[in-house]
């Protein structure tokens, strides 16, 4: 999970990723962070992230995008 | 909300009002179509085109010598008037108040096209000067150019009419 | 009520206000050609004789403006009557006799050979000139179909509204006047007009590039010759003695062929104006186009002979009901002439009314 | 067969008294002659491609299902057999199967559209630089005939497709069903681009007569046409004339020129898909909604995301999201940030994507440069607008009140439309170097007295038809005002049964009357207006 969170921080250092739940609704993240983001997980958790899958509910807390990453990473088995 | 109907409706009263006071006055105008396009012929007063102004040619002109006629068919009020020059008669019609060449026909070998072709020239003689992109519908070539066409009826090989037409879709 | 029927019958009354809505609306801008451009308003009038008539003329302007039903009854008895409209063409004139001959069988029929220069649909206003004013019939539906222009369509002669619609800023007081009631604007098809206007110059023939008239036009006047034939009726071919548009004698050669083919009657009023006592420097109101009301009376008394002698034709004046109908008619038919006559004084000169 | 043409509507006469006739189980069979008997009147040869695309679709969607559950269950089957790595080199050898079908059913069915659409326009610019050199043209031009609605049916088709490919929609297994979904008729013409998923739930079913909703779709319809016959196509008669003399017309007129064709496309678009999605209403089908009130909105990203919306959501699910996900993006987007700092690393990507995705947009609504400059104009101020959200920001912090004051909202709005009409003005004059010389003249030559003079009145148009066309416009705006709190047709239900009738003739009798159609409207000399 703190690899995730130095990603996030990687992109906005000033925002609290345990507790906001808004990262995609209150445009923290633009659409530049995402891709870097989506490109930062490849490389660390070794997983893609299919198209369909980028919709606000995944992205919107850090929580939410670590469920998404586990939840791939067990489909890939 | 209510306020933006009211708004609205006052506009639109303003709007129908003054729309309509302008009507009246303007009464709408059409503009003519392409000017002093295609072939033209050339009187001892100058070149002549189709759907010109005529008022211009005819005080060049002058007189002419044959009389005019004037023709009202049936019911339709757009008068179209024959004048006849010597050598070729000039049929102009109306439209908005103004008056415009309709066609120029050429009555007798005494006047040529711009291009130098007279009644009783051969086929060849046309398509030398003209070419031979005409339309053939029965004995008559048509050349279009612009919005006007150049039209010789050629029966066993001798130009018998030479007319000039705006074409009207 | 039911809530079932109560339903049913509020959806019938709210299509029937619709299409009276719509009917209303169609009434008010249909062209009611009561001044101005009056020819769209002839054919409609047919429908309000009530006597027979033993001719029945059919054509464009060349009938409607220079044969006088009125003097043809005076001079003659006969009974007329001119089913003509502007540029009406062959196939329309074959349609409007057809349709004639469902209200009476006349004795003579005589068709202006003017309109068989034209071999297809010319314009869209006559067409709505022509057809417009027909009541709807097999016959209408017909002539329709084969009269109309490129972007016409049939829809817009069932419901002239979807033609006439964007008249709604051109109406005047008389759109409404006239919404529902037409006056009469010809004296049996006879539409008047006074004035002269001398011919100063005869208009030029031009070469044309073919002379034979079309295929079309052929196949509608001898549908007229059979419809005469099969019904007795005598056919009549005239030629109008006006000098625009411009009667070519190859034409009249053709006339001439057909009419003793098929052993008609035609008479080339062109040749025979002076003993018509016709004087286009008198008798026309737009050098020569068109006879005015004094030249129409020449050529009915004229014709009227002529009818007489070859057809047979018996003089109506002693039956006292016709005479009762056609004594209305003449006084109307003075009106408008004195009407007309201080209305040219008035104007100076002597143009168009 | 046009929207406005006697034979279309005719036509849907007919369809919908069948439809309610016809057993409830034929109803779709219905709708797929109806489909048929449509495209044939459109073009007997164009059936042929839009066959291949269903043919080749089914086919591939076919397959990639029963490959996948042949998959899933070898799987099961295997549970406790396989070790991890094999099951994951079986997954990928699938997936490397089923992406194969994939790619060569949209290798097919988007090089039909291709060759179709733009060989011409390749041929155009390969004679463009052969002339160059040589002095003339080297290839002949063709004259495909394009056949109806295919860009619209190629890309609905296509995402179904990829929507099979990644396990979000079920393989239609019955060819005629999905062969209805495809050439579904009302959306051949302008959209709206479906979903199969959306879609199908409606569009199978089997319908009983609901008068509430063949109320709403005759009211649909009828104010489809409402703004197509009597705002649209009595306003395009002066946006013809102003394109077409663009030697006469400069200046003051190309503003006037935009203004129009603003209002002229909208009430046109949005007036043809409210006949789509009122005639699929009526027969009991649901189409998603593509617009929402465009002009209101205050920024361009936001006016792309309510203009031709299903549009947008396309390019978006099936271009812009996958691309960005993609391996080599991702790859550049690692590469970039190493060597060339944060900064570029993060935007690069994003501008690759964005002017891709912005390029087919341009080129999918025609084959010329114009669109395509258009597509690259709309990309670069969107990417323009995100680069300034900082400075806006700061702006905004500054001056904390002015956001949600009413001006400011009306400055946003206006600026929008300002901003959509210039960039549609290359739609306009389809001739790149023409649009900006025109575009110029606006400010270099004013002519704004003559126009206001009587200008206006040479545009073919009279006073009458600016009366109609204003006052079409205020309608226009009061029932979006109204829309902004909820649908207008719940509301009007509520209403008397006097009151919602009295609507509907109005809307009915003010397209007959006033629609510009026939032969009366289009001004040549008919008798009468020369008394």
């Amino acid at each position: 999970m703190d690899e995730l969170i130095d990603i996030l921080k990687n992109l906005h250092a000033d925002v609290d990723y345990e507790k906001c739940t808004a990262l995609i609704d209150d445009k923290i993240l633009d659409s530049f962070d995402l891709i870097t983001m989506i490109a930062d997980i490849h490389e660390k958790f070794d997983v893609i992230i299919p198209a369909d899958e980028i919709i606000a509910q995944n992205f919107n807390s850090a929580k939410s995008i670590y469920s998404l990453i586990e939840r791939l990473l067990d489909d890939e088995e | 909300m209510k306020k933006y109907f009211a708004a609205v409706i006052c506009i639109a009263a303003a709007f129908v009002f003054c729309s309509c006071a302008v009507g009246e006055a303007a009464g709408s105008s059409k503009n003519t179509g392409v000017q002093n396009g295609g072939y033209y012929f050339e009187s001892g007063a100058g070149k002549i085109y189709i759907n010109e102004e005529a008022d211009t040619v005819l005080a060049r002109l002058g007189e002419p010598s044959g009389g005019t006629y004037e023709a009202v068919s049936c019911a339709f009020e757009g008068k179209e008037i024959f004048y006849y020059y010597d050598g070729f008669t000039i049929q102009t019609y109306k439209k908005n108040g103004k008056k415009y060449i309709y066609t120029i026909n050429l009555e007798d070998d005494t006047v040529k096209t711009a291009e130098g072709i007279k009644l009783g020239d051969s086929l060849t003689t046309v398509t030398d000067k003209y070419g031979t992109h005409y339309a053939l519908s029965g004995d008559t070539y048509a050349y279009v150019k612009d919005n006007m066409k150049l039209t010789f009826i050629i029966q066993n090989d001798r130009v018998m009419s030479i007319k000039y037409w705006l074409i009207t879709d | 009520m039911k809530r079932r029927t109560k339903t049913a019958a509020a959806a019938v009354l709210m299509i029937a206000f619709t299409f009276l809505v719509l009917f209303l609306f169609q009434a008010l801008l249909v062209p009611k050609y009561m001044s101005g451009v009056r020819e769209g308003a002839l054919i409609q009038e047919y429908y309000r004789e009530t006597t027979k008539h033993d001719v029945i003329f059919i054509g464009d302007c060349e009938v409607y403006e220079n044969i006088s039903p009125v003097t043809l009854w005076e001079e003659y008895g006969i009974t007329s009557y001119i089913r003509g409209s502007a540029q009406q063409l062959v196939w329309q004139s074959y349609y409007l006799l057809e349709e004639t001959l469902k209200y009476e069988k006349p004795d003579v029929v005589v068709f202006n050979v003017l309109s068989m220069k034209y071999n297809e649909p010319q314009n869209e206003a006559y067409n709505r000139m022509t057809l417009d004013g027909m009541k709807w019939s097999s016959s209408k539906a017909q002539s329709v179909k084969v009269s109309m222009t490129g972007d016409e369509n049939f829809a817009s002669y069932v419901f002239p509204l979807l033609r006439f619609h964007s008249r709604w800023s051109e109406l005047t007081k008389e759109d409404f006047r006239y919404m529902f009631s037409r006056d009469t604007v010809s004296h049996n098809g006879y539409l008047m007009q006074v004035g002269t206007k001398p011919v100063t110059t005869m208009p030029k023939t031009e070469i044309l590039d073919n002379y034979s008239f079309g295929e079309n036009a052929w196949q509608y006047l001898e549908k007229i010759t059979d419809i005469c034939r099969e019904n007795g009726i005598k056919l009549v071919l005239m030629k109008a003695p006006t000098i625009y548009p411009v009667w070519y004698e190859q034409w009249e050669k053709q006339i001439e062929e057909y009419a003793d083919k098929n052993d008609l009657l035609y008479y080339n009023f062109l040749e025979t104006m002076d003993e018509a006592g016709i004087d286009l420097t008198t008798d026309t109101y737009d050098a020569g186009l068109h006879l005015n009301v004094e030249g129409a009376e020449k050529l009915s008394k004229y014709f009227g002979k002529i009818l007489v002698q070859e057809c047979g034709l018996s003089d109506n004046r002693k039956d006292e009901a016709l005479s009762e109908v056609w004594r209305e008619k003449i006084c109307a038919y003075e009106a408008e002439k004195e009407q007309k006559y201080r209305e040219s004084e008035q104007s100076g000169n002597n143009q168009k009314g | 067969m046009l929207f406005t043409s006697l034979e279309f509507i005719l036509f849907i006469l007919g369809v919908f008294v069948l439809y309610y006739i016809v057993p409830k189980r034929f109803q779709w069979k219905l709708l797929l002659i109806a489909n048929v008997f449509f495209y044939a009147c459109a073009g007997i040869g164009g059936m042929v491609f839009m066959g291949v695309t269903i043919v080749t679709s089914y086919a591939a969607t076919v397959c990639m299902d029963r490959l996948q559950k042949k998959a899933d269950n070898c799987i099961q089957s295997q549970k406790g057999i396989w070790t991890k790595e094999e099951r994951k080199a079986y997954k990928k050898q699938v997936k490397k199967r089923k992406r194969n079908i994939l790619l060569d059913c949209l290798f097919i069915n988007i090089g039909i559209l291709a060759i179709l659409k733009y060989t011409n326009f390749a041929i155009a610019n390969i004679n463009g630089i052969a002339a160059a050199f040589t002095g003339n043209g080297v290839l002949a031009y063709t004259d495909f005939v394009l056949p109806l609605g295919i860009s619209f049916y190629t890309f609905q088709t296509m995402g179904y497709v990829i929507d099979v490919y990644r396990g979000k929609a079920e393989a239609e297994r019955n060819i005629f069903k999905m062969a209805l979904f495809v050439s579904f008729f009302p959306q051949l013409i302008q959209g709206p681009i479906s979903r199969f998923g959306e879609l199908k739930e409606t569009l199978y079913k089997e319908h009983n007569f609901v008068f509430k909703n063949v109320l709403f779709g005759v009211e649909r319809i009828l104010w489809g046409y409402f703004k197509k016959l009597v705002i649209a196509d009595r306003i395009l008669v002066a946006v013809n004339t102003i394109i077409g003399q663009p030697s006469e017309y400069y200046g003051f007129y190309v503003f006037l020129g935009m203004i129009f064709y603003a209002v002229e496309l909208y009430a046109d678009f949005t007036g043809g898909i409210d006949i789509t999605i009122g005639i699929a209403q009526v027969l009991g089908i649901n189409l998603t909604e593509n617009f929402e009130r465009p002009y209101f909105s205050k920024s361009i990203a936001e006016y792309w995301r309510r203009w031709h919306i299903t549009m947008g959501a396309w390019f978006r699910d099936y271009i812009y999201y996958p691309m960005s996900a993609s391996v080599p993006v991702m790859k550049l987007s690692t590469f970039t940030r190493k060597h060339f700092g944060e900064a570029v690393g993060r935007r690069l990507p994003v501008y690759l994507v964005m002017f891709t995705v912005w390029f087919a947009t341009g080129i999918w609504h025609g084959a010329s440069w114009n669109f395509i400059v258009w597509g690259l104009l709309n990309c670069t101020v969107i990417l323009i607008s995100q680069e300034c959200r900082p400075l806006y920001e700061k702006f905004h912090a500054k001056f904390p009140k002015l956001k949600d004051k009413c001006g400011y909202k009306c400055f946003q709005i206006i600026r929008t439309i300002l901003l959509m009409s210039v960039l549609r003005l290359l739609d306009c004059y389809r001739n790149v170097p023409m649009t900006f010389c025109m575009f110029s003249t606006m400010f270099t030559r004013f002519n704004i007295g003559s126009v206001l003079g009587g200008g206006l009145l040479t545009l073919g148009i009279t006073v009458y038809d600016y009366a109609v066309v204003g006052l079409g416009v205020m309608l226009l705006f009061m029932v979006s005002m109204l829309q902004r709190k909820g649908s207008v047709r719940e509301r009007l239900y509520e209403k008397s049964v006097v009151v919602q009738y009295f609507a509907v003739l109005f809307l009915l009798v003010a397209i007959i009357i006033f629609g510009a159609y026939g032969i009366g409207y289009d001004a040549n000399q008919f008798i009468y207006n020369q008394f």
